[in-house]
């Protein structure tokens, strides 16, 4: 099967720090790939290369393609226009415009947006409608960031650490919906939580020292005890916490 | 959501590891500088283009005092918004008590000169530490606002010229018979240079001093993340309140020299405008850097003098008229070449120096293996 | 009772003049971030570019339809300007917050050169209608029509930019715009064009507030804009930054502070009324008004 | 080199005669400096007789551009004396004025200053001449309106500062002492609404409203002044401006009087149609330079490089100026010359000044003051 | 040692915090669980002064410090982390630290002094970063510290005021699996000597079990049960309202 995304020999450097170097790695056009590594190795980088939202000071070679089209070099706004759905690490709900407002600014021109399922999946979100985004707990923020693009039909979703300080409870939900839009949608994950990774990734990715590590089927990684210790520093025993 | 950004994460240089081949020299260079500066009179070069006449011509040493005036009030203004991140937007307001303050002391009650000196170097320390101790009470763009009006009052106060003290707007003439000899007559312009020197080596030096103090790591502290000082246990309004003082006592002593380069004050001094160059010089030379903000205060004032006369040289008058008009008024030239400067030397222009070396660094041919 | 009702009046003038030229300050500083010191120079072009219409450009004049199209035409250039400031030299340094202030800084210094240097120190008289001069008898008040005229444009354009920012989409870009431009551009939003609308609407407002400020003088000089930017920055903050209604209360408190305590206090107390006013405004709430959110 | 050298006048006879012009091209007076430089240069000629020289001694101008800031002027003014510049002349601006005056006579160089209208020039020190008019010769002027002023109301408005507080000192010496009780409602001269001034002046009633006010909000404070009825309930007196602000007066004009240092066709002396034949028309400055010019002719021609010999040719000394018969007091270094009462007329953007009267230099010299340094 | 007594916070009509009784002995370690926007991160923000309660008091060793600023509570002893991660990002890793143990050693207006020169500071500042294992960061800006390392200097930081309350704020978010055991260790070796007192709001239950004498359980602002691990993990209202069903 054609890979929805390949990025090929990418590499970016920020203010004299060369993070990646030569990254190459394909996205399936169905199903989790999950980009794994350890903090500090390059995975919000990666996907903010992506996206096109590296920093002023940095310098992005290599190539990026969704389909036949290259990606470098296109502004954000149309990348996600054209179907690249971006989650960010920090959430970045806009504090200061309501639950309501903050999911309007995600409807795109010209398609209609789905608010029912977006709704079905978090009822939170109609109920807290005219409440500013700002004073949501950080679970509730982070829905609405998923909800926010889930408005929308993609052609890849690229999402970054969804489960990053969210309530077990919380995690299931989120790693639920995840699982639910994966069936449509092709998702590029980005988690630290392997027991999520394992619910979800099919092909994962491994990123170490500004490379790829390794790459291939998810579950054989999270079941090889010694892949799993050498490329992320867990023995696979902890994995399932 | 940035309330206000701290200036450009410069590291001081007093708290940074020094390294490299330059390691045993730089704490010299200032030293060789400030030599080369003090005997500097002494030579008769001529710096056409550059300077009206030769360098020790008393037109020359009178701009560069004031050059050198401006390079320690803008050292002085970095205390506060380079190395702890206030934007202050009245720092105006403490130079003009230290002008008016001497000038009246002098002039008007006819105290001798140190006396008044003294008097207007403790009151515009007071000033500053009361004034800081409201204004501190607000962060950020309140905090900038609320400086700005209160060197709004300034303003008006000196504009009101009440009980005919300041002399309003047409200011107020230094009565120059009671003070040193040495310190009057062009002939003696000499003099007021080495004063001006005097004192940007002072601020230079109590600069460094307290930023490369257990005061100074705090102030540095302070421009990242206020929030975070307090939970370590300091109290961050008493330290900005020193800061604050520091720079008001040190830009009215700049204050007091400068009335006595100018031989007079001025409302001119009083204005917002002042402030905003001074932001504008910190800005040009790289905030929160050893020498920055003296360069972009030297050039800054440079500049304003010199391009008043650029502006009427007959080489711009020479040039077609939608041209020479505006090259004729100094300050689209200075606007012009100050948006310029914020485009091409962002970090100011001491971030010049790195950006040159990688420059030489690339040129260089390698060196084979 | 006439007195005050005079005073009133003209005071509810001046402040329509304040909230004209703080209102484009307060939305471009409240939601692109910069404050600018250039607006100034948006409101010299507005009234240079009324001025030179009612005298250069067909159609226009200083009277009746001849006087809408020279204002138009003054907004437009005003309006055109602040576009090109945004296009040229804003935009390129977004997220750079103090650059900006830098550059709108020098801009400000050049561009009153500028203007001096095309059209001279000297103030020029101002085309303008004949009732514009004239008074109306309010409650035995002689009140000046032009103080009048400011006040209605000030009710519009305040009811204009609410409803912009309120009801439209783009007014919500904006909004969003302030608080993380990345991610607006993220939800495939180009927050450019909205950032450059924000410079649009501020420039169109100082300018229209530059031509009737026109009447209201009577001349127009290169130094007139500068000389209201320092009472606009004062409203903008008393008014929070960001709020445009904030802006239009503050502008009222302002202009009638400074009417009523220069007519019963001393000259100039007024001037030091309102900074004080600012001083406590700010000590009293200083979260409330530095915390800057864009609310509608 | 030493660090207190500076370059000697050349005391051969054919040097040139240095002169600096320190006055404003740039900033908010920079048209009354273009006014005041067109004017010296026609003074220039006409003392010259064409030639540019004072016996074989060509008189060398070096202009400085101030900006109207006194630092830069101080600076400028150090750097002329220092290149041995012994005469210098210009100042738009009072500021300017008050404050290069003690550097001449700290260095001993003359200074002639220009348009600065501030009493303070006057008796500054002995090296400080004017060439222009000062503000208690305006006043005089307008007391000539009111005929005899015993136990007339006379009302000041003036904006704050040192501008405000001359004229109100001068109107009470004036007017005052001869008999008429003299009130004042100050505004600051940033102010932008004038309507509660215009109802305190309505309030107090005057026989006679001095208005001192300059600056660009001066249209807007007639015509509120205007609106207010004050402009036709009383004797409204106050300085005519320059030429472009005429048409800003609009129909407040007719309704003023206007006292006049100088406007076109307000007299008709030699050096006039002199001035005339090379400016066109007149201005209020332009008759400051001319005499700026004529006055640094009769120092170099009497004075050489001396520059107390200078002083001494100065002193004393009356000529016959572009306003009419102009004489420098001895004692004080004032500048004693005609005065005029104008009217304006006209409408849209031409508009003429008619003199109604003049008054002579003796009629309006002010008191002799003792000099002070 | 630390005991808040029917401290709330509201928001208008809302109780963020809701009369929160809670009681902190010398050497305990209390962890904090609750569902995203129980107020947790509130109750922080409350103990530490950096929100003042709008009703309730907050007593540190019989002492009311309900009305003093942060920076005195800090003094008497309180330590706290953020939950997003707050260092001095323009100064070095130990720059920061050194900052820290400076503030902890009394707050002396030194304006004169070189900072540099001393010695102690220095080597209490090195102390707390090996204890972290971030010694040989020592150079790098702050700033452009990747997550998880700017979650240890947070923690050095909190060692080096040697507090004897310690708040952390959901230390282990967003470190990478590798290291929780290390900051595990670090973590633990804080309560180890000295009868420091602390109190942890944490996600990864794994973590809140290993450490915590007793677990606190927040819901809607208010405390749900306080309890050891083991009764807390047993109630079913926990269970209902915190755990869910489990992966
Ligand atoms: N703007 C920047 N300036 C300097 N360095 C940066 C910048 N952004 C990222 N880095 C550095 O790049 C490296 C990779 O960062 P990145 O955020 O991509 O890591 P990550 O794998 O997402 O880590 P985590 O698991 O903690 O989220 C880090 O060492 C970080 O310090
Ligand atoms: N300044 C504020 N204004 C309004 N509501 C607020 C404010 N701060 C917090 N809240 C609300 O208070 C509740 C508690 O927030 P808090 O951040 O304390 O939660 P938390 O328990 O730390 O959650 P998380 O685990 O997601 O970090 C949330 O519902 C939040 O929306
Ligand atoms: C429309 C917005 C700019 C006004 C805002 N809602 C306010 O409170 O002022
Ligand atoms: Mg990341
Ligand atoms: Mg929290």
């Amino acid at each position: 099967m054609e890979p929805v995304l390949s990025v090929e020999e990418l590499s970016v450097r920020i203010s004299g720090l060369h993070i990646l170097q030569g990254v190459s790695f394909t996205v399936a056009p169905t199903g989790v790939t999950v980009l794994l590594g350890r903090n500090g190795v390059g995975k919000t980088t990666t996907l903010r290369a992506i996206v096109g939202l590296t920093p002023p000071a940095g310098e992005v070679r290599g190539t990026i393609r969704m389909g036949a089209q290259s990606l470098l070099a296109r502004p954000t706004h149309r990348l996600v226009r054209g179907g690249l759905g971006y989650v960010p690490e920090d959430r970045c709900v806009f504090a200061g415009l309501t639950v309501a407002e903050n999911l309007r600014l995600a409807e795109r021109r010209g398609t209609s947006p789905a608010y029912d399922k977006v709704f079905a999946l978090f009822p939170e979100l109609d109920r807290r409608g005219r409440q500013r985004a700002g004073s949501l707990s950080g679970g509730q923020q982070q829905m609405l960031a998923i909800g926010r693009v889930l408005l929308n039909d993609n052609r890849l979703l690229l999402v970054d650490e969804p489960t990053k300080g969210l309530a077990p409870k919380v995690v299931t939900e989120v790693a639920e919906v995840l699982e639910r839009v994966a069936e449509s949608v092709p998702v590029l994950l980005v988690e630290q939580n392997l027991a999520v990774v394992r619910r979800l990734a099919r092909d994962a990715v491994v990123l170490a020292a500004g490379k790829v590590a390794w790459t291939g089927d998810a579950r054989e990684l999270l079941l090889e005890t010694a892949l799993t210790k050498s490329l992320l520093g867990v023995g696979s025993a902890e994995v399932s916490h | 959501m940035t309330v206000i950004d701290a200036p450009r994460a410069q590291v001081p240089d007093e708290l940074s590891p020094q390294r490299g081949r330059w390691h045993r020299v730089r704490p010299f260079l200032p030293l060789v500088a400030l030599v080369v500066l003090a005997i500097l009179p002494y030579s008769t070069i001529s710096l056409p283009g550059i300077f009206e006449g030769p360098v020790n011509s008393p037109g020359t040493l009178q701009l560069l005092a004031i050059c050198l005036i401006f390079g320690g009030l803008a050292a002085g203004y970095d205390l506060l918004f380079g190395r702890t991140g206030m934007l202050s937007f009245g720092h105006a307001l403490y130079f003009a008590a230290g002008v008016y303050g001497t000038d009246i002391l002098v002039t008007r009650a006819g105290l001798p000169l140190w006396q008044a000196a003294l008097l207007t170097i403790t009151g515009g320390t007071i000033l500053a530490a009361l004034l800081g101790a409201v204004a501190l009470r607000t962060v950020g763009i309140a905090f900038a606002m609320v400086t700005l009006a209160f060197a709004q009052v300034g303003a008006i106060l000196v504009a009101r010229d009440f009980g005919g003290l300041t002399g309003g707007e047409e200011g107020l003439p230094l009565d120059v018979s009671g003070l040193p000899a040495g310190l009057v007559g062009v002939t003696n312009t000499v003099n007021l240079y080495w004063l001006a020197l005097a004192y940007l080596t002072l601020v230079v030096f109590v600069v460094h001093r307290v930023s490369g103090s257990p005061t100074g790591r705090v102030l540095a502290g302070l421009r990242d993340d206020e929030r975070r000082i307090g939970v370590l246990g300091l109290d961050p309004y008493r330290y900005k309140l020193v800061a604050f003082t520091l720079a008001g006592g040190l830009a009215s002593a700049g204050g007091v020299v400068y009335v006595l380069i100018v031989g007079g004050a001025s409302p001119h001094i009083t204005s917002s405008e002042l402030t905003l160059s001074l932001l504008v010089m910190v800005v040009l030379g790289g905030p929160g850097t050893r020498w920055g903000p003296v360069l972009g205060g030297v050039l800054y004032m440079y500049l304003d003098h010199r391009l008043t006369a650029f502006g009427t040289s007959d080489a711009v008058d020479n040039l077609p008229a939608f041209l020479s008009r505006p090259l004729s008024q100094p300050l689209f030239v200075l606007g012009t070449v100050f948006i310029l400067a914020v485009y091409f030397f962002p970090g100011g222009l001491t971030s010049l120096a790195p950006r040159l070396s990688h420059l030489t660094r690339a040129l260089r041919p390698r060196s084979p293996r | 009772m006439g007195t005050v009702i005079l005073l009133a009046l003209t005071g509810l003038g001046l402040a329509a003049l304040y909230f004209l030229v703080a209102s484009g300050l307060s939305l471009v500083f409240g939601l692109a971030d910069v404050l600018n010191f250039a607006h100034g120079l948006f409101l010299g072009v507005g009234a240079y570019g009324t001025w030179w219409a009612a005298g250069n450009l067909p159609g226009a004049g200083p009277d009746g339809l001849g006087f809408v199209f020279a204002v138009a035409f003054g907004v437009a250039a005003g309006t055109l300007v602040a576009i090109l400031v945004e296009l040229v030299l804003i935009r390129p340094l977004y997220s750079r917050t103090i650059e900006q202030v830098l550059v709108t800084v020098g801009l400000s210094l050049a561009g009153v050169a500028l203007l001096q240097a095309t059209w001279g120190a000297d103030a020029r008289p101002f085309p303008r209608p004949d009732w514009t001069r004239q008074v109306t008898g309010i409650l035995g008040a002689q009140v000046p029509n032009g103080g009048l005229l400011l006040i209605i444009a000030a009710v519009l354009v305040l009811g204009a930019i609410l409803a912009f920012l309120r009801w439209t989409r783009y007014g919500l870009v904006i909004r969003a715009g302030v608080e993380n431009r990345e991610m607006v551009t993220a939800l495939g939003i180009d927050v450019r064009k909205a950032f450059t609308l924000v410079f649009a609407i501020g420039g169109a407002a100082a300018a229209l507030a530059g031509a009737l400020g026109g009447v209201y003088f009577g001349t127009v000089s290169p130094g007139q804009g500068g000389s209201l930017l320092i009472f606009a920055f004062i409203v903008v903050v008393i008014g929070g930054m960001g709020s445009v209604v904030g802006s239009a209360y503050a502008a009222v408190v302002v202009g009638l502070v400074q009417q009523f305590v220069n007519y019963y206090g001393t000259s100039g107390l007024g001037d030091i009324c309102v900074v004080g006013l600012l001083a406590v405004v700010l000590l009293l709430r200083p979260q409330g008004i530095a915390g800057k959110v864009a609310t509608a | 080199g030493s660090p207190q050298d500076t370059a000697t006048g050349g005391g051969d006879s054919a040097a040139p005669v240095k002169v600096g012009l320190v006055y404003s091209q740039s900033g908010a007076l920079a048209s009354y400096g273009k006014q005041y430089i067109e004017g010296f240069k026609a003074g220039l000629d006409f003392a010259t007789q064409g030639t540019g020289k004072v016996g074989d001694r060509k008189i060398e101008l070096t202009e400085v551009d101030d900006a109207g800031d006194p630092a830069k002027a101080v600076s400028a003014a150090k750097d002329l004396i220092g290149k041995g510049t012994k005469i210098i002349a210009g100042s738009t601006a009072s500021g300017v004025a008050l404050q290069v005056a003690p550097i001449a006579a700290q260095n001993k160089v003359l200074f002639i200053s220009g348009p600065a209208a501030t009493d303070a020039v006057t008796g500054a020190n002995k090296y400080t001449f004017r060439s222009g008019r000062q503000s208690y010769q305006d006043v005089v002027t307008a007391k000539s309106f009111i005929g005899d002023p015993t136990g007339k109301k006379v009302v000041v408005f003036a904006q704050d500062g040192a501008f405000g507080d001359a004229n109100e000192a001068a109107v009470k010496a004036v007017i005052g002492t001869a008999g008429a009780t003299v009130s004042s409602v100050r505004a600051p001269a940033s102010a932008t609404e004038f309507t509660p001034f215009a109802s305190q002046i309505k309030a107090a009633k005057p026989d006679l409203l001095f208005v001192a006010w300059a600056g660009t909000t001066a249209p807007a404070m007639w015509q509120t002044l205007d609106q207010q009825g004050v402009l036709s309930s009383t004797t409204v007196v106050t300085g005519l401006d320059i030429r472009a602000s005429w048409p800003t007066f609009g129909a407040a004009g007719a309704k003023i009087s206007f006292l006049s240092h100088y406007f076109d066709g307000a007299s008709d002396t030699e050096a006039s149609k002199a001035l005339k034949a090379t400016v066109n028309t007149i201005d209020l400055f332009h008759p400051d330079g001319f005499a700026a010019a004529q006055m640094v002719v009769r120092a170099a021609q009497e004075g050489g490089d001396d520059v107390d010999k200078m002083v001494t040719a100065l002193e004393g000394w009356s000529f016959d100026g572009v306003k009419g018969k102009m004489t420098i007091r001895a004692a004080d270094h004032a500048l004693l010359q005609p005065m005029f009462q104008a009217k304006l007329t006209g409408s849209g953007t031409a508009f003429t000044a008619t003199a109604q009267k003049s008054l002579t230099g003796d009629e309006t010299a002010p008191p002799a003051v003792a000099m002070k340094g | 040692m630390l005991a808040t007594r029917g401290l709330t916070w509201r928001i208008g009509e809302v109780a963020i915090v809701d009369s929160v009784y809670l009681d902190l002995a010398p050497g305990e370690f209390l962890g904090v669980i609750g569902p995203n926007g129980a107020g947790k991160t509130s109750l922080f923000n409350l103990i530490t002064g950096l929100r003042r309660a709008t009703e309730g008091r907050i007593v540190l060793d019989g002492q009311d410090i309900g009305a003093l600023p942060p920076h005195r509570r800090a003094r008497l002893g309180l330590g706290r982390t953020f939950q997003a991660s707050s260092v001095f990002g323009s100064l070095s890793v130990r720059e920061n630290v050194r900052l820290a143990v400076q503030a902890h050693r009394g707050g002396s207006m030194a304006l004169w002094r070189r900072a540099a020169a001393d010695r102690e500071v220095a080597a209490a500042a090195d102390a707390a970063l090996d204890r972290v294992g971030l010694a040989h960061r020592g150079t790098a800006l702050a700033g452009t510290l990747a997550h998880g390392e700017k979650r240890k200097l947070e923690i050095a930081l909190l060692l080096a005021g040697e507090p004897r309350v310690m708040l952390l704020d959901e230390p282990m978010a967003g470190v990478s699996a590798e290291d929780v055991p290390d900051l595990v260790a670090v973590i633990k070796s804080l309560t180890g000597d000295s009868g420091r007192a602390v109190l942890m709001v944490e996600h990864h239950m794994d973590v809140i079990l290993e450490l915590a004498d007793r677990i606190a359980v927040m819901h809607h602002g208010a405390l749900l049960a306080c309890d050891t691990p083991e009764t807390v993990m047993a109630n079913p209202t926990v269970q209902e309202a915190y755990l869910g069903e489990s992966l």
